[in-house]
């Protein structure tokens, strides 16, 4: 299914953004490297906290004040949006690159039917009429499995179940064709039988179409069902990546290994979950090094300085002391 | 919807009766308007005479009944100092307010919601923190001092306006208004401004409160995300959430700005109800301040209709009947 | 048990404890606005306090007042027969005097010290009244809500300049009858905002928890919901105090305020409004500055106040 | 920790017979004159939880599994008493509650507590630890408020905190400190029955598990029952001894956990497990359940599930099918066992 | 020409039969004549009766003046005068009714179309100033009409200088020039008075252009206003003179303790020396100078000079703190006493100042005066029954028998004697002198009496009259009027000094 041969989509280096806060600097993203292939769906996983909303908000360029890219480059079909002009970025932005948000209750505009909302971003990229750009959206919601689109058209966002706005929100991403689509966590807050749902359409209409992918989540299961490729993600900076067959299978990150060994389906009914000790650390003071040493059971001194980014193997990691044979992470 | 209006009219009449009991009993505690009205040289004949007429030495609550059973058939009493019946006298006043309440509310929201999104949208900005800064003069500043400025800098250094008064007014479907003439129109500029003073500020506030906050929804990142113009996220995406709390609020803001109309009309010499009603509590003008109340009671229970319809028509996600009752 | 030990060691480490004053504190003075704003008031109240002391001249004291000495301008000197009357001796009037021979600074002092209880108290027995009306509406609902909520609506269709009007118009002058006034003009408001909030509050699950375990519904409502209704309801006492200040100025200048030898910063600014036009600024300017000064200095505390309590602006 | 078996003959520790729950939005005279008029819409009413019927044996943890807004967290209220009933019985070791003098009922309601969802919201954010945890217990006399502290230290403990920790607030602690301060608070009363509320569910993934180990732990210590909120599949089997699945107020499903995931009875619990992706690497190849759980304010006749059910026959549409026996300890309501 | 007159206060209704107050009556006088007029000194001057003169002890005939046409072109006879003085008394539900102006009236006779003679039922000075309060209405006009069609206009018919045109309650009130006015005509064309209460912005809007003439100006703002060449200002000594009444009934005074604030077993101004002592206290130079910088003038009676009764005899008091000392002591009250002053508000030129200021000088004297000054709603109701010990009081009359046997005569009830008797002073003595007054139909007697009567009561410090406050009127340059004692403005007595020189320079 992967596509490895094609120039990839999206191309991200050494991308950093910091946050300035009252109380100090904040490593929201902190050195992040990964690409993603025409019709590719990348995984990117992470706990709460560790900068996968941020990695996308920087992809985009859809930062708060506050948070500002310092380094790295995010090249899409070769051009770096980092170095576009504000205009031109937003040219790219809902036309090349699309984004869809965690919580369908407030992507879409409450005060705003869901034609305004949906010929608005036809119309701001291309110079079509409206009642043009209305018959895309109706074709486009049709696509996402909304029946009777023409009277949906009419309704506000409230009109909707929290499923068929994230339908919405999907329709106006795919309005205009994008390249790619990031989407951050768009099934968390829906019912596993809705996620089903949306997971199938997003892979169907991927494939259909072309476009690339970046899910973001926290669900390791959910990217085993839907991605080639996944990132995982420990305060702010990608610790493993690969192929998701590679990474689910045989994690070589402990961090990576911990989580998937603390899922209950990988353990023993009513036996205690192997756990990873401690909490996440606040961004604000992580250890220095690699952040996750102080709950690893395998860090050493080394530890302590920072751990390289290197390619193993067709995956990626940052580990000085990655587990080489793990056979499976069931224990 | 039915039953919304319903509960409306009956909140509304108990308000009215509970109020109008009120007044009776604080104006007659305070005392007897003929002990004002009477001439100096009347004697203590005349004024038992007169005080009889008036029904005045009667029990009070006689003299309510007779109230409320004339106020049933649509009568309010007449107004001791005026002769004139209450309610005429207060709707011959009531379009002079009315016309200096809206403009000044349209004056608070022309002036306040620009600014307020301004001084939102660059919080840190030299020019939002003046915004905000000036602001916190008009919530400070008594309306008579500030009136006072306005007259002695526009009318009396500048000359550019009239001090006072109403100016030429023009019949609008048999309601004289000062907006369609020039010179009405030059008159309700100062006075108008005076009153919305205190708005504008609150406009403002709640514009830039809401700018911030929409700012931070997801649907402002996911309007940047669909790549529309900054102009048209601010203009109609931003701005149609924010009018919603603005407008509400303002409407509700209608009621005091009608009782607080009352200072700038007797500093801008306006002849609107607010003048009548200070000079009728002066002189205990009981069917004046009755009517006055009633009508203001009204009025506010008929604002906050028509907020609520506003709101229900801004905000789609509000159904008439969940409005709080 | 090891698991856990691990994890209490990291987090002492990483988070000093800090109460909730000290964090408010903390978030209240990050703005360098607020700050002056503060600083500002907190001399004002001082002066207020202080004014017996702070003050050349009691001005309330109408044997130290000479009409002698009336109108005179900023820095004039007093009159020998004034100074005979005064405790201070020979004194200058640096602010002027008003149309008694008051000295307007002494007045000023005297007047803020007026203006200042009255928008505190006021706002304060109105905020205590509203918000135990407004939680005990919010947290029992249903007719006894209903009840509570009619009586602040028919407040609040009062027009408040009339309620105080008609008040003060049937107790006649006086501090404690322009604060029974305000507090009649304001108690509806806190009511409103307590009720809004305790409505909110009432559905978090702590509420819930504590009903759980079986506590008294007047615990939860005082000691769970009360305090937790308080953050808006102060914030907006903060601005009511700048506006029933404000209100006060508005009565005295409709001649329905304080005692006339008694003057407030509002009645000092009413009683100066006549000279504006004639020449004779500083009976109404200076103390128009001083409300204008205490207002916005209030109004500045209150905006950070609201800010720094409000729970979606909050930084944790 | 093994496996216990749960004795089937025993009275269970709660039981719920035939309970419901309305809500209806309250109509005041103003609406019911309107609607004495004709005017005025009809009461909305809610029917959160339909007739359902529950057992919780001692020592026992059920699982409780539906899509939102099936009535899950009403249920689980009910069961506490946080909630009335609108109709059916409310038992206590075989004794009717509502019927047991009132001092009965109190000390009952102490042992029957809830855990909570939200951390953030679950605790005061105005008081510190210490009150949060030692309030209760010190109201009810269960401890004396001089021995407070110390009490709530031995909780904190038992529950993984360092009772030094005990003067802070609760923004000062992460979200899975916070869920142990949320079940310390629960076990200061002394509770016989905990109903957790999706008490994980906020947690971050590496958290969650600790969590959950602790639950195990604490039922083993302090002889615990549980009922076990949650939409996460995964969870409840690892958790639960038996699983019940709620589907629109009504259970359709219940059965011991491990025969529950091995052999689903009921079309709907057949689209949830195969609708819950799990972590092997297989890419999604279906829809399993079509369409969306309607509003219970109008839900469908005869069997809830009919309009997404690929197996729908005519029957469905107008005759509630009953929970039947399908398999020892193994109830569902599917007219397809019927045929 | 047209002349804009900025009024203080509003003319709450047109019909000139309704309600008597200031407002209205001066406004009325623009379109009615009385029988009587009242020239700017505030003497009796002929009206539309040309003469009057009593022909027997109870009846006085008046002479009409021929030729007086109403507004409608109706002429004017008896029938309108007696109409007129009839129609007070119907219209009962009046709160301030003119009938205490016809009430001496037993009996009108019709002499012929021009002579009219009214009867009293005993003999009644004062008559001839009564009538100069009852306006003459058309008959025709208002025969049926009600207090409404005077507001609207159509009953307004009258033989004054000027004509009705329009009439916005409580804004505005536009008049023309009534030509065929038999009097000396107005200049203007057209007269409109705006109603601007509060006292700044009369005065901005005088000083904008706006208006050519205010009333009332603020005793602030006169020195600098006369001194400005743009304007022009008119002034008089008023017929109102500022005084206290004194509680004198026989109980401790309400308003009274002693200084630490204990009730007084009596009540202290009963005693005439420490009423004198009161008055001494007051430095009536600065009060005026002060206080009401320079507009008024030191009162020693309690009508204005000038006016019948006024007795020149008698001294303005002499400021003696010592001596008020002294009195006090010898009164028993050697440390003074604790007293509260009340006042009204905003119903005299600067009363609530007036009202400190002589708390002050009281404090001067070791009296410690406190200050109470209430809003007139509630101020004269109180006031009527006794309720305070020291209350301020303006009063304006044209007759001193009149104003004492209101003021100061015994309170009685069945002859309306002492109706503003606040303090319930008492003296036969000054009854008599009154009631002689009163009685005679010879002006030159009553002016006698009437100045006996004033002697005694202000001998015993009845009350403690204060000053007289000056009427003063501010117009733009180029403007002149004669100032009235009455308070009144009479727009058609506003004249243009150079009208020719005011248009070039406008050039
Ligand atoms: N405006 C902000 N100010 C300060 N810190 C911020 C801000 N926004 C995000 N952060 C911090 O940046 C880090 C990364 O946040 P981000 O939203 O990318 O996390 P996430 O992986 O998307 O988490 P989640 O799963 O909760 O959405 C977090 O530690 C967060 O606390
Ligand atoms: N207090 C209430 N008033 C009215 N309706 C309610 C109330 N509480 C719950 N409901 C309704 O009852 C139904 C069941 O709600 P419940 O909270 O029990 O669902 P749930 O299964 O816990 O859902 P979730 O997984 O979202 O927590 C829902 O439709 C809800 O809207
Ligand atoms: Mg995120
Ligand atoms: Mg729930």
């Amino acid at each position: 299914m992967t596509i490895h041969s094609a120039q990839p989509v999206l191309d991200v280096r050494h991308l950093s953004t910091h946050i300035g806060t009252r109380a100090g600097t904040v490593k929201a993203v902190d050195d992040v490297s990964f690409s993603v292939r025409p019709g590719e769906i990348m995984g990117l996983v992470g706990e709460s906290g560790s900068g996968k909303s941020m990695t996308a908000y920087s992809l985009m360029r859809l930062l708060d004040a506050l948070a500002k890219v310092v380094a790295g480059s995010v090249l899409l079909n070769g051009r770096d949006l980092l170095q576009a002009s504000e205009e031109a970025m937003r040219q790219l932005r809902g036309n090349d690159i699309a984004m869809i948000f965690q919580d369908p209750m407030m992507t879409l505009n409450p005060v705003l039917r869901i034609d305004t909302q949906m010929i608005e971003a036809v119309r701001a990229h291309e110079d079509v009429s409206v009642a043009v750009a209305r018959a895309m959206a109706r074709e486009t919601l049709a696509r996402v499995g909304i029946a009777s689109p023409d009277e949906r058209l009419l309704a506000y966002p409230h009109q909707f179940s929290g499923g068929m706005r994230q339908r919405v929100a999907i329709a106006i991403a795919l309005l205009n064709k994008p390249d790619l689509i990031v989407c951050d966590e768009p099934t968390t807050a829906l019912d596993v039988t809705i996620q089903g749902q949306i997971l199938y359409e997003m892979q169907t209409l991927c494939r259909e179409s072309g476009t690339a992918l970046i899910w973001i989540t926290h669900d390791l299961s959910v990217v085993a069902g839907l991605a080639d490729t996944v990132a995982v993600m420990y305060a702010g900076r990608i610790v493993e990546s690969g192929s998701v067959q590679d990474v689910l299978r045989s994690p070589r990150h402990p961090y990576t290994h911990g989580l998937i060994a603390s899922s209950p389906s990988n353990n023993r009914r009513g036996e205690a979950l192997k756990q990873i000790p401690g909490a996440t650390p606040s961004l604000l003071n992580l250890p220095s090094g690699c952040a996750f040493r102080t709950r690893c059971e395998r860090a050493t001194e080394i530890c302590a300085s920072d751990p390289p980014f290197e390619a193993i193997d067709g995956r990626t990691l940052r580990c000085f002391h990655p587990i080489v044979d793990a056979g499976g992470a069931h224990g | 919807m039915t039953a919304f209006l319903l509960r409306r009219l009956i909140q509304s009449i108990v308000v009215l009766i509970a109020m109008s009991l009120l007044v009776f009993i604080a104006l007659h505690a305070i005392g007897n308007p003929i002990d004002i009205l009477l001439s100096p040289d009347a004697d203590q004949a005349e004024r038992a005479r007169t005080i009889s007429a008036f029904g005045l030495d009667q029990p009070l609550w006689q003299q309510y009944f007779y109230f409320a059973k004339q106020a049933l058939h649509g009568d309010l009493g007449r107004s001791f100092s005026f002769g004139t019946p209450a309610l005429q006298l207060i709707a011959e006043r009531l379009p002079a307010t009315l016309e200096l309440a809206i403009a000044a509310i349209l004056i608070a929201i022309v002036l306040g919601v620009p600014l307020g999104l301004w001084a939102g949208l660059r919080p840190h900005g030299i020019a939002g923190k003046s915004i905000m800064t000036i602001s916190i003069l008009g919530f400070s500043l008594p309306t008579f001092w500030v009136g006072m400025m306005l007259i002695m800098l526009f009318a009396v250094h500048l000359g550019w306006l009239p001090s006072g008064g109403r100016g030429e007014t023009a019949s609008l479907f048999g309601v004289q208004v000062s907006f369609l003439t020039w010179d009405g129109l030059r008159h309700l500029l100062l006075p108008a401004f005076n009153l919305a003073l205190f708005n504008i500020a609150l406009v403002i506030r709640l514009t830039r409160a809401g700018a911030q906050e929409a700012l931070l929804q997801d649907y402002v990142r996911f309007a940047r995300a669909k790549g529309l113009r900054p102009a048209r996220i601010v203009g109609v995406h931003v701005l149609k959430n924010i009018l919603i709390p603005v407008i509400t609020v303002v409407a509700l803001q209608f009621g005091s700005i009608i009782a607080f109309a009352i200072v700038t009309e007797s500093i801008f010499a306006w002849p609107g109800m607010g003048k009548l009603i200070i000079d009728s509590v002066r002189v205990l003008d009981r069917p004046v301040i009755v009517a006055y109340l009633m009508l203001t009671a009204i009025l506010f229970v008929a604002i906050n209709l028509v907020t609520d319809l506003l709101y229900a028509a801004l905000d789609p996600r509000v159904r008439l009947t969940d409005a709080k009752g | 048990m090891e698991e856990t030990i691990t994890l209490l060691a990291q987090e002492t480490t990483h988070a000093p404890p800090e109460s909730p004053l000290q964090r408010f504190l903390r978030n209240y003075l990050a703005s360098r606005i607020a700050l002056c704003g503060s600083v500002l008031l907190i001399a004002i109240v001082l002066a207020a306090i202080f004014a017996p002391w702070l003050a050349p001249q009691n001005p309330y004291d109408l044997s130290q007042v000479d009409i002698l000495d009336a109108r005179l301008p900023p820095g004039a000197q007093a009159s020998a027969n004034a100074s005979m009357n005064n405790a201070h001796g020979s004194m200058t009037y640096l602010l002027g005097t008003d149309e008694q021979g008051r000295d307007m600074l002494s007045a000023i002092l005297y007047g803020l010290r007026i203006s200042v209880t009255v928008g505190v108290a006021s706002t304060i027995v109105a905020l205590a009244i509203g918000l135990v009306l407004g939680l005990i509406a919010g947290y029992a609902g249903g007719r006894v809500d209903a009840f509570i909520m009619r009586i602040a609506d028919l407040q609040l269709a009062f027009p408040p300049i009339l309620v105080a009007l008609i008040l003060l118009a049937l107790m006649g002058p006086g501090i404690g009858k322009i604060i029974v006034a305000l507090i009649a003009v304001q108690w509806a408001y806190y009511a409103r905002t307590a009720r809004g909030a305790a409505l909110v509050e009432r559905q978090k699950e702590y509420i819930e928890a504590a009903r759980g375990l079986g506590l008294s519904s007047l615990r939860i409502a005082f000691r769970h919901l009360l305090p937790n209704c308080l953050p808006p309801v102060i914030a907006i006492a903060a601005l009511q105090i700048a506006s029933a200040i404000s209100l006060e100025a508005t009565l005295s200048f409709l001649g329905l305020g304080l005692p006339v030898t008694e003057p407030s910063l509002g009645l000092l600014i009413a009683n100066g409004f006549e000279y504006l036009l004639s020449g004779r600024y500083w009976i109404s300017l200076f103390p128009g500055i001083a409300l204008v000064v205490t207002v916005v200095a209030i109004n500045l505390v209150a905006d950070q106040l609201r800010d720094v309590l409000n729970p979606r602006l909050q930084t944790q | 920790m093994a496996e216990r078996a749960i004795p089937e003959s025993e009275t269970p520790l709660l039981a719920l017979r035939d309970v419901s729950k309305r809500f209806v939005k309250p109509a005041d005279a103003i609406d019911r004159v309107a609607r004495a008029f004709g005017a005025g819409k009809p009461a909305e009413v809610v029917h959160a939880v339909d007739r359902v019927s529950l057992d919780i044996r001692r020592g026992e943890v059920v699982g409780l599994v539906g899509e939102s807004g099936c009535g899950k967290s009403t249920l689980g209220r009910m069961a506490v008493g946080l909630h009335t009933l609108s109709s059916g019985t409310r038992q206590w070791q075989g004794d009717d509650i509502d019927a047991m003098p009132a001092a009965r009922q109190r000390a009952l309601r102490l042992a029957m507590q809830m855990i909570f969802q939200d951390p953030y919201a679950s605790l005061n954010p105005r008081l510190r630890v210490d009150a949060i945890v030692g309030e209760a217990p010190v109201a009810h006399g269960l401890v004396p408020r001089a021995q407070r502290s110390d009490y709530v230290a031995e909780l904190l403990q038992r529950v993984g905190l360092d009772p030094a920790l005990a003067r802070r607030f609760p923004h000062q602690f992460s979200g899975g400190q916070r869920a142990r301060i949320g079940i310390a608070r629960a076990l200061a009363v002394k509770p016989e029955l905990l109903v957790c509320d999706e008490a994980v569910a906020a947690l971050d993934v590496s958290i969650q598990a600790q969590v959950l180990n602790l639950f195990m732990r604490l039922r083993d210590e302090l002889d615990l029952t549980y009922l076990f909120i949650s939409h996460d599949l995964g969870v409840v089997r690892h958790i639960a001894d038996r699983v019940v699945i709620m589907y629109l107020g009504r259970i359709v499903e219940s059965a011991p956990a491990d025969e529950l995931f091995a052999h689903p009875n009921h079309p709907y619990t057949i689209g949830l497990l195969a609708s819950a992706p799990t972590l092997e690497v297989k890419k999604i190849a279906f829809q399993p359940v079509a369409g969306e759980m309607p509003s219970p304010l109008h839900p469908p006749s005869g069997c809830h599930f009919h309009p997404r059910c690929p197996h729908a026959m005519p029957r469905c549409r107008v005759e509630q099918p009953l929970l039947k026996e399908v398999a020892p300890q193994h109830f569902s309501a599917c007219h397809l066992n019927d045929s | 020409a047209d002349l804009k007159i900025a009024l203080a206060a509003d003319v709450s209704s047109l019909d000139p039969h309704y309600l008597n107050i200031a407002p209205n009556v001066a406004f009325a006088s623009h379109l009615f004549d009385a029988l009587v007029n009242v020239d700017a000194d505030g003497h009796l001057v002929p009206g539309l009766a040309v003469s009057w003169k009593p022909i027997d002890a109870t009846t006085w005939e008046f002479k009409l003046r021929h030729g007086v046409k109403f507004h409608d072109g109706s002429p004017f006879t008896a029938d309108d005068v007696i109409f007129s003085l009839d129609r007070p008394a119907t219209l009962t539900r009046s709160p301030g009714p003119f009938t205490s102006y016809t009430k001496q009236i037993v009996a009108k006779q019709i002499v012929d179309p021009y002579t009219v003679r009214l009867k009293t039922a005993t003999p009644y000075g004062p008559l001839a100033l009564d009538m100069s309060a009852i306006f003459i209405v058309s008959k025709k006009a208002a025969e049926h009409a009600t207090t409404d069609d005077f507001n609207s206009g159509r009953a307004l018919i009258g033989t004054g200088p000027l004509k009705f045109v329009s009439f916005r309650r409580g804004e505005r009130i536009v008049l023309k020039r009534n030509d065929d006015y038999w009097g000396e005509k107005a200049e203007w064309d057209k007269v409109t008075f705006r109603i601007i209460t509060s006292a700044a912005p009369r005065l901005a809007a005088l000083l904008a252009g706006d208006v050519d003439v205010i009333e009332a100006v603020p005793t602030a703002d006169i020195a600098r206003l006369k001194t400005d060449p743009r304007f022009h200002v008119e002034q008089k000594i008023s017929w109102r003179t500022i005084f206290w009444h004194l509680d004198q009934l026989d109980r401790p005074s309400p308003y009274i303790t002693d200084k630490s604030g204990k009730p007084l077993a009596a009540n202290p101004l009963r005693d005439p020396r420490v009423r004198a002592a009161i008055s001494m206290a007051i430095d009536r130079r600065a009060l005026v100078d002060r206080t009401m910088e320079g507009q008024a003038v030191p009162a020693s009676n309690i009508v204005a000079p000038g006016i019948l009764g006024y007795n020149a005899a008698l001294p303005v008091e002499k400021y003696d703190p010592q001596g008020a000392k002294k009195l006090l002591a010898d009164a028993g009250y050697p440390d003074g006493f604790a007293i509260t002053l009340h006042g009204p508000s905003d119903r005299y030129i600067n009363d609530r100042q007036i009202v400190q200021t002589v708390a002050q000088f009281l404090n001067h004297v070791g009296i410690s005066a406190s200050v109470e000054t209430l809003p007139l709603s509630v101020y004269f109701g109180k006031a009527r029954t006794g309720a305070f010990s020291m209350s301020l009081l303006g009063w304006g009359t044209l007759a001193a028998d009149f104003g004492l046997r209101t003021l100061l005569g015994t309170p009685d009830p069945a002859i309306g004697w002492g109706s503003w008797n606040w303090g319930r002073y008492s003296n036969p003595q000054m009854d008599k002198l009154v009631h002689a007054s009163l009685a005679s139909v010879d002006q030159q007697a009553r002016d006698t009496y009437a100045q006996q009567a004033m002697a005694v009561a202000l001998r015993d410090h009845a009350v403690i009259p204060l000053h007289y406050q000056y009427a003063t009127w501010a117009m733009r340059k180029g403007l002149r009027y004669t100032a009235r004692t009455d308070e009144f403005t009479f727009a058609h007595q506003f004249h243009a000094d150079a009208p020719m020189q005011k248009a070039s320079a406008l050039k």
